[in-house]
């Protein structure tokens, strides 16, 4: 029941942002042809034709039921710049951009745990306070220049990492260090406030009059109800870190979604920007739809009401 | 003998942000071997703290002993490592707490819980501790411990959880159990089980207990001695049945008087302790207790007494003889039964007289249901049937109170009876008119009329208005008066529920519980409604509060005509104040009855039982007699035939099959059981 | 003799937790006065620019380009040979334009959606929930992207595009507090005395929902100013005679290897205020925050 | 002349006769009056590794500043594409530095009397990469392909305008029919776009044959994994490379792998660091720096075609009138444009053409010379005087520029914008700078400008013809709206002149009459340039700037 009704939102959330993404670019100004020809070159005959060739020329609602009468088949449609398959061009993508946002996601959590739970234990002493810091530098700084740092001081300079590409484990180090730091101070702040709200529970006082020791009443019992409401966290960073990939997959050369549908919006290549935002919003609506499961993983008390 | 726990002298203070401020002070007390003592105090005492230095768990909320000493069989806690207490905590000296729910991990099982404390002491394999686990568990009187031990806190009822945290800590047979507050939470039913379990574990382990309670009737019926705490110290101590039958100092004495008898007389004032309980950031000078003391002095404002002890009892008062020389006014040294049977004689024509008054408030058949989220499209809709058809009246300028167990659904047939929510089915009649199909518009002038006391004192002041403003709020909404004249009538409203008309530009932080619900009463009475819906309009309070709330209750009906609806699950007060009571069950009423009569008669098991519930202020009536057993079902699944027939000890065959209906009992009574008692 | 060595113990214990007190003060709270003291000199910068750049941000001393920072110009010249420390001062009026602005429109669309949905409730609720769904499944750059993309550069654009990609989490949060303020029992205690439901949403239920806003839209404040310099970086940056800090960054980012201090000026610019509203915003949210108040 | 510029080339022993021969020539094209950066005028030069042992095989990593759209000349829109197809790829035929037109895939060709018809002889040796027989069939397949609109064709159907039809006369002969002469058209042919497609290959993939381009050039097309790498491989039976390359045989390399980097400092920083072999388009900040840097080498080649320039819109007030023009680009110092922003990296333009495009008139070279005051006495002239506000005013209106430009801030164009901005505030007019993404519709449709900037590489000076000529009054307006009769006439005669210094004659005659009158204000003169590594040899380029990679190897 709970499933199925979830899957049923679920697939309205997704056709609705089609419907979203669809109407914004087609109301607003500009054309896929506007990248694919010269003005000054061409006439406005030859740029005409263009359009009609591509059927950008169409209204709304005959290009949106094409499209997702199509979709329905099972045919994403093919890019107006250059005629690939929409679905080949997001399966070739999409391994790059996963690899990327799981390993941002791991150096976040790792780096958000670990700073959390020292900066709650230690609340308000030093460690607390550089443990903030530290997360608040994480989401204060331009993922993009932190990105060209990066890459000039541990690729070119001392040459560890390489500063492009997207095969090898080696070259998802850095992207996935600067987009990790973000989550990682988002992170932080939560696991600590969570922290800090459970250290407060009456739960403390019975763990600490049994004669537990400090250690497993702040690491089993604290972090793993602390861990609850940061795992929401993660599946909205999850969100934050796809779009994340737009800027971090440019400034590292990468592949991956986040490059094409930048690429793709800026050229008002339709069918491919609604590919990707098909994608992107499964990927959101499942990983949301894991997260919510997993709850009932680690917290009892929603499996009960579920 | 040998005490095995001696506290000398001790001081507790915290660091907060205004410096260091201490929380007891030099406090002296012991416990022998075996020996139940109880810390009674009202909130604020310091009897909470004491019990969590002994333990020194004030070390991880920025307390720490300033001075004194805590000596365990010979051993100094308050000097001890950190390491050592460890090995202290949970092995010898085991800890329950108030709020079963919040007291356990929510995400860890009972059973791992238990395994855990149990092999943090001793070296038993995880299979020997988790069959040790199902033993504790069976022994405090859980059923089926096996599953439970395996289920997770938010499983198991509030009673169910409390037996299971007593479990806990027998888990590795401590010397001492400390008991905060262990029953407060739970309904009156359950605390009657729960504080039998105690007594019997404590017969059976011959441990000591400390018992922290702020229920004098809870102190009479377990302690061998009592000590009694205010702002911090002990101001008497001595054997139970000392201290009820001669109170020697006035803050004892004023407590006992506080809680009204069950032979009081309605409409009597309740004794009162007046003002509240001092902030430890200001403390008054000389005897912490003067400013509130009947019998204060000028040496009381200037010097502090000392605490002049003999033989294990003592009392901090310059007067304590002439307190001693008072006698309680009432005694407690008889039965309720016979005391009440006594009383009644006077009381019945009151009843009479107000039995033909015009219906103010009338209910018929009202059902409220909460449907269930289903677990999929083909299991059944289910709800949560929380008034189902319920039908009674409430008699103008009476007092009607509505008693039952949390969960018995007597909050939302108030709040259906002023149309706060909307019954699923069923009529209510106010003065005649049908409220029911009234829409948001229509019934908001009618809401002159019927107004509402909330349990929550803070919760239901803004904290963001001033409490004149907050008062004035239905003056302003129903619009008629001018901002003049709304002012005057907030400062009248002030005076007339005891408080200050000068504090009207205050915030609702700055007063104490007690004085928030008499903002709470003058915002209530503000539009001079006939009608006021009291939903435990006490029970958040202290008891010396408490019975200043109830006497300005009291004297406001008298003046202003007024109409209550008293809803409460202290059976005491309800009765005091009530001309009617309806006991509620499992979204049905199951008795109704003049209070007096009630109590002397009940015609329901349930209300029979529950009134034995009770735990009375007198000292060695260890009430063995026979308390409901079980707890309330589920309202989402409630019992075939009579709902209380699983635990009935009167029910057959045919309370299992056949539900009893509300019939009349003889004049003014009814009740819903097969076999009545009368 | 013992009382007076207990007195003087406490007496003791009573300065070292002064003393204490005084450390956290001096760690904690120094770093807040200097945030505080970070975003009044930003915020004056962005007012009153003029009093505190040496040079005018458009004068290109064309004779000294890409001079490394030296007395005459702190923060050294950037390829125009502007001064880049005044090109900086100036920039900051329209980053914090972009900024607040943002958040203004983007928070107040958002609260009002989410005060709408969470106190109107029912199909209300849902079809505003389900449109806001729909947005947060959108990645907000992207929707950014779109918008700026189609429109053109202009402020006004950048505003608009980071103000409508956030506006589903001030609707969300708004809606969450708006309906735990909903079940509080002073709003029963209202509808007790016959208040309209307009009149506790406007006097009860809003006032006291909107302190998580609050910190959300401090927080925000940093939050746009990066949006829009991500939005700088793939090329959505508005270019006029004085660019924003965004703008800066990103042109120069070209000359890190060559010319260091281009880039990281504006760069740090950024870091500092965005760093500077954050540990604000968190001081508001404890400070806001009934529960964390207390400690 | 094309003139290809070789910054810091390593230097062997082998090749120092040509090094002197190289630096006599360019001393020759210093004497002749062109400036100073011009460089050497033969791209056969750079092959000249080729005298010693030439090292074979090795890949070379080359790293491209944007991702292609698609590898099908006939679709493609991008420059950076090009560099990519030009590998994959030959054309009919092959234009040299001198903008002499050799022979490539054709052999030879005869043009008819009037012009409308070429006839083109075809190498009969010539396979493509899939094995299909390259012949006149396959010319004509590929030049109607363009003209299909199934085939979505863009630049190069503009490219191959006038063209009509062809007709298969044998196997290796073919004859294109024209709807009016054109001397561009086999310029045209010459380019990348208009290369020549696999036929086979062509029709089996259809929409998708630019993710699986098959040509007959030296390489093959490997694998292309989007905004990541293109892959091509050495195409073994090569054998029929132009005579712009020395090396006409099978090339060096075992193949090239295209990077996509799109960002600068990454970019450059690779090459420096060793990640990559080669880098294109070199910021100037990277060429000052690189020049210091003794591991890489620094490649440019100047294109051809209209340089950076800015054109008036003559249909708005008042800079339809000349000394409104003129004083603008009196006021508007250029060297010290060039000079901040590419550091002297980029050549100032002069004139209408670059210096490398045919008929190109090194005359008008150091003509114009920045003169504030007589600006201002020009301005005064006409009535614009200076308001309180230092803004000239006339009639109660300001004097304002629109200028727009578009996005995004390729090779620095929109700076040049704020540099401008800065310089005519100084005369008196308040530019308003619009940056806008929508050029076409803004500039083109709605001509909402007052000054527009654009450049464009091509082959001939024909390219004048759109820019400058009268416009038909249902066709979209030229950008300068010019519209003289004589120098329509001249346009007319450039495109159908037979005789080349006829023709040079015309040409600077309409570039003389386009400086002389401010119709436009030429910026800068667009080079290509590569940072690659020293081991890197042979890299050369053709005339309109595009790499050719026949003859590099990598020495170890």
């Amino acid at each position: 029941m709970f499933i199925v009704g979830r899957i049923l939102s679920s697939l309205l959330v997704i056709a609705g942002s089609l419907v979203l993404v669809f109407a914004i670019l087609y109301v607003l100004p500009g054309d896929p042809t506007d990248n694919m020809i010269d003005p000054s070159v061409a006439t406005a005959e030859q740029i005409a034709n263009l359009k009609q060739q591509l059927g950008v020329d169409q209204p709304f609602y005959i290009q949106f039921t094409r499209y997702i009468s199509d979709m329905v088949r099972g045919d994403f449609g093919n890019s107006l710049l250059n005629s690939e398959p929409v679905l080949d061009k997001i399966l070739e993508h999409f391994p790059a951009t996963l690899a990327l946002t799981a390993a941002s996601a791991l150096v976040s959590i790792t780096i958000g745990l670990v700073l959390g739970v020292l900066s709650a234990i230690h609340r308000n002493g030093p460690i607390d306070f550089i443990a903030r810091l530290v997360g608040l530098f994480g989401i204060s700084m331009p993922t993009f220049w932190s990105g060209i740092l990066l890459i000039v001081l541990f690729s070119l300079q001392l040459g560890w990492f390489p500063a492009m590409g997207s095969d090898g484990w080696k070259t998802i180090v850095l992207p996935a260090l600067t987009l990790g730091i973000v989550g990682a101070g988002f992170i932080v702040r939560m696991v600590r406030s969570s922290m800090l709200d459970i250290i407060d529970e009456h739960f403390m006082l019975t763990l600490r009059s049994k004669g537990l020791s400090e250690r497993a009443v702040m690491y089993k019992h604290a972090l793993r109800n602390a861990l609850i409401p940061a795992v929401t966290m993660i599946g909205m960073l999850i969100g934050e870190m796809l779009a994340g990939t737009v800027v971090i997959e440019t400034v590292f050369s990468r592949q991956g979604i986040g490059r094409i549908i930048g690429d793709a919006l800026m050229a008002k290549d339709l069918p491919v920007v609604q590919g990707v935002i098909f994608i992107t919003a499964v990927i959101y609506v499942l990983v949301n739809l894991l997260v919510d499961l997993s709850y009932s993983v680690i917290d009892p008390r929603v499996r009960r009401s579920a | 003998m040998e005490a095995l726990l001696d506290i000398q002298e001790l001081s507790v203070g915290f660091r907060t942000k205004n410096g260091l401020l201490e929380a007891i002070t030099n406090i002296s007390f012991s416990i022998q071997p075996g020996e139940t003592v109880c810390l009674v105090g009202e909130s604020g005492s310091g009897k909470t703290v004491t019990s969590k230095a002994i333990m020194r768990l004030i070390d991880y909320e920025n307390g720490s002993i300033t001075r004194g000493s805590i000596v365990l069989r010979g051993r100094d806690i308050a000097t001890l490592p950190e390491a050592e207490l460890r090995q202290l905590r949970g092995k010898r000296v085991a800890m329950v707490f108030q709020e079963p729910m919040a007291a356990f991990d929510p995400v860890f099982t009972i059973g791992q819980q238990i395994v855990e404390t149990i092999m943090q002491h001793e070296r038993v394999s995880r299979r020997e501790a988790w069959d040790r686990g199902i033993e504790l568990l069976s022994r405090v009187g859980i059923p089926e411990p096996a599953i439970r031990m395996k289920q997770y806190p938010g499983e198991l009822s509030g009673g169910m959880l409390q037996r299971a945290m007593i479990a806990m800590a027998l888990s590795c047979s401590p010397e001492l159990l400390i008991a905060d507050e262990p029953t407060t939470a739970l309904d009156v039913t359950i605390q009657a089980q729960i504080l039998k379990l105690l007594q019997e574990l404590q017969q059976e382990l011959g441990m000591s207990i400390l018992l922290i309670t702020h229920d004098l009737g809870i102190a009479a019926e377990m302690a061998d001695r009592i000590v009694v705490m205010y702002a911090g110290r002990i101001v008497e101590q001595g054997t139970a049945a000392e201290l009820f039958a001669r109170p020697r100092h006035p803050y004892t004495r004023g407590l006992l008087q506080s809680i009204p008898p069950l032979d009081s007389v309605r409409g009597e004032r309740l004794y009162a302790i007046q003002g509240s309980i001092p902030s430890l950031a200001a403390l008054p000078v000389g005897c912490l207790f003067h400013p509130r003391c009947e019998y204060a002095t000028e040496r009381c404002k200037e010097e502090a007494p000392p605490l002049v002890e003999s033989s294990g009892s003592g009392v901090a008062c310059w007067h304590e003889e002439r307190v001693a020389a008072a006698v309680v006014k009432a005694s407690h040294s008889n039965s309720i039964r016979v005391r009440v049977e006594e009383l009644l004689e006077g009381n019945s024509v009151d009843a009479a007289s107000r039995k033909d008054s015009e219906i103010l408030f009338e209910a018929e058949h009202l059902h409220k249901y909460y449907p269930v989220k289903r677990k999929s499209f083909t299991a059944p809709r289910t709800f949560i049937r929380a008034v189902d058809d319920v039908s009674f009246s409430i008699r103008r300028n009476e007092t009607f109170g509505l008693v039952g167990e949390s969960g018995s659904g007597k909050s939302t047939l108030g709040r259906i009876l002023l149309q706060m929510e909307q019954a699923t089915s069923g009529k209510v009649l106010f003065q005649g008119k049908d409220l029911t199909g009234l829409n948001g518009p229509q019934l908001r002038p009618l809401r002159r009329d019927m107004q509402v006391i909330f349990q929550d004192p803070y919760g239901s002041l803004n904290p963001r208005w001033t409490i004149g403003d907050s008062i004035a709020e239905p003056l302003k909404v129903h619009g008629e008066w001018s901002a003049n004249e709304r002012r005057t009538r907030v400062e009248e409203l002030l005076q007339l529920v005891g408080l200050d008309p000068s504090s009207s530009g205050k915030y609702p932080h700055e007063f104490s519980g007690g004085q928030r619900q008499r903002i709470g009463i003058a915002r209530a009475i503000a539009l001079s409604p006939s009608f006021i819906l009291a939903d435990e309009a006490v029970s958040a309070l202290d008891v010396s509060v408490q019975a200043q709330i109830v006497n300005l209750l009291q004297e406001l009906q008298q003046k202003l005509g007024l109409t209550y609806l008293f809803i409460a699950h202290g059976l005491q007060i309800v009765r005091h104040i009530s001309d009617r009571i309806g006991v509620m069950y499992l979204g049905k009423l199951v008795e109704i009855a003049p209070s007096d009569e009630l109590f002397r008669q009940p015609a329901h098991p349930y209300t029979k039982l529950l009134i034995e519930s009770i735990p009375q202020p007198v000292p060695g009536q260890h009430s063995s007699s026979a308390f409901i057993q079980g707890e309330i079902p589920s309202p989402a699944n409630p019992p075939s035939g009579c709902r209380f027939h699983p635990r009935c000890p009167f029910a057959t065959e045919r309370c299992r099959k056949e539900q009893p209906e509300l019939r009349p009992l003889g004049e003014d009574r009814f009740a819903a059981c097969h076999y009545t008692l009368i | 003799m013992r009382e007076a060595a207990t007195a003087s113990t406490i007496w003791y214990k009573r300065n070292r937790a002064a003393a204490i007190r005084f450390k956290r003060l001096s760690a904690n709270n120094l770093f807040l006065i200097a945030a505080a003291a970070v975003i009044l000199f930003i915020a004056a910068c962005a007012v009153v620019p003029s009093f505190i750049a040496p040079y005018s941000p458009t004068e290109m001393l064309t004779d000294s380009i890409m001079q490394p920072p030296s007395a005459a110009h702190v923060f050294g010249t950037d390829y125009f040979g502007r001064d880049i420390f005044s090109v900086v001062v100036y920039g900051s009026r329209d980053s914090l334009f972009i900024g607040f602005a943002s958040v203004l429109v983007g928070g107040l669309a958002g609260g009002a959606i989410g005060a709408l949905s969470g106190y109107a409730g029912g199909w209300i609720d849902a079809v505003l929930m389900r449109f806001n769904d729909i947005l947060m499944t959108i990645p907000g750059i992207l929707l950014a992207l779109a918008i700026a993309g189609a429109l053109g550069k202009s402020l006004f654009n950048i505003v608009l595009a980071v103000a409508v990609a956030s506006i589903p989490g001030y609707a969300r949060i708004m809606r969450s507090q708006i309906m735990s303020i909903k079940g509080r029992t002073f709003i029963l205690a209202s509808q007790a005395a016959g208040a309209s439901p307009l009149h506790i949403f406007w006097k009860h239920v809003l006032p006291n929902s909107l302190s998580p806003l609050l910190v959300m839209a401090t927080i925000g404040i940093g939050t746009s100013i990066l949006t829009g310099s991500g939005l700088s970086f793939l090329g959505l940056g508005v270019l006029k005679e004085v660019p924003d800090w965004g703008t800066l960054l990103s042109q120069g980012r070209g000359y890190l290897t060559v010319a260091w201090w281009i880039c990281t000026f504006p760069g740090l610019a950024i870091t500092m205020f965005v760093l500077a509203v954050n540990m604000i915003g968190d001081r508001l949210r404890d400070r806001l925050d009934p529960k964390r108040s207390a400690r | 002349m094309n003139r290809s510029r070789f910054v810091r080339r390593p230097f062997q022993t082998s090749t120092a006769l040509l090094l002197v021969l190289t630096l006599l020539l360019s001393a020759c094209a210093s004497n002749k009056g062109s400036n100073n950066n011009s460089g050497q005028p033969a791209a056969q030069q750079s092959d000249a590794p080729a005298a010693t042992e030439i090292k074979q095989g090795g890949v070379l990593t080359y790293a491209l500043a944007t991702s292609p759209d698609s590898l099908d000349p006939h679709r493609s829109g991008l420059a950076v594409a090009v560099r990519v197809i030009r590998t994959i790829y030959d054309s009919l035929v092959v234009q040299l530095p001198d903008n002499s037109i050799k022979p490539w895939l054709a052999t030879s060709w005869a043009i008819s009397d009037d012009g409308l018809s070429y006839t083109f002889k075809l190498r009969q040796d010539v396979k493509f990469q899939d094995g299909t027989p390259f012949n006149a069939e396959a010319v004509k397949y590929n030049f109607d392909r363009i003209l299909d609109p199934a085939t979505k064709a863009a630049n190069a159907a503009a490219l191959l305008a006038p063209y009509q039809s062809s007709e298969v006369i044998d196997e290796y002969t073919v004859k294109l029919n024209l709807a009016t002469p054109s001397r561009a058209f086999l310029g045209n042919l010459s380019q990348a776009l208009l290369g020549i497609v696999s036929p086979t290959a062509a029709k089996k993939d259809g929409d998708q044959f630019g993710l699986n381009p098959v040509g007959t050039g030296p390489f093959k097309f490997v694998k292309w994994e989007q905004n990541a790498e293109i892959q091509v491989a050495k195409n073994a039976d090569y054998n029929w490379a132009p005579e712009l390359v020395t090396n006409t045989g099978a090339p060096y390399l075992d193949g090239i792998i295209f990077k996509i980097v799109p960002e600068e400092a990454t970019r450059i920083g690779s090459v420096q660091s060793g990640q990559v072999l080669a880098a294109e388009t070199v910021p100037p900040q990277n060429i000052v720096a690189l020049k210091g840097d003794s591991k890489v080498q620094l490649l440019e080649a100047n294109t051809v075609g209209l340089p950076y320039t800015l054109f008036f819109n003559q249909e708005h007030a008042p800079w339809n009138d000349v000394k409104a023009r003129q004083a603008v680009q009196l006021a508007v110092d250029v060297d010290s444009i060039v000079k901040t922003l590419y550091l002297g990296t980029y050549d100032r333009a002069w004139s209408p053409l670059t210096p490398g495009t045919f008929g190109y008139d090194p005359t008008l070279e150091n003509g114009v010379k920045p003169d504030l005051e007589k600006a201002g006495a020009l301005l005064d002239e006409i009535g614009w005087v200076k308001g309180a506000d230092g803004i000239r005013e006339k009639d109660g209106k300001k004097l304002t520029l629109h200028y727009v430009d578009g996005t995004p801030n390729r090779e620095k164009r929109n700076d040049i914008a704020v540099i401008i901005q800065q310089q005519l505030k100084a005369l008196g007019i308040a530019v308003e700078v619009e940056i806008t993404k929508d050029v076409r519709t803004v500039v083109y449709t709605n001509g909402d400008y007052d000054l527009y900037g654009n450049s464009q590489v091509n082959s001939d000076p024909n390219a004048l013809y759109p820019f400058y000529h009268t416009t038909d009054p249902k066709a979209q307006k030229s950008l300068t709206r010019l519209s003289n009769p004589e120098i329509d006439k001249l346009l007319e005669q450039g495109r159908v002149e037979t005789d080349d210094t006829k023709r040079a004659d015309i040409y600077k005659q309409i570039q003389h009459y386009i400086i002389d009158q401010a119709v436009i204000l030429p910026i800068y003169v667009f080079p290509y340039t590569v940072a690659a590594d020293k081991s890197v040899q042979g890299l050369v380029f053709d005339s309109l700037g595009y790499p050719l990679f026949n003859g590099v190897s990598i020495s170890s």
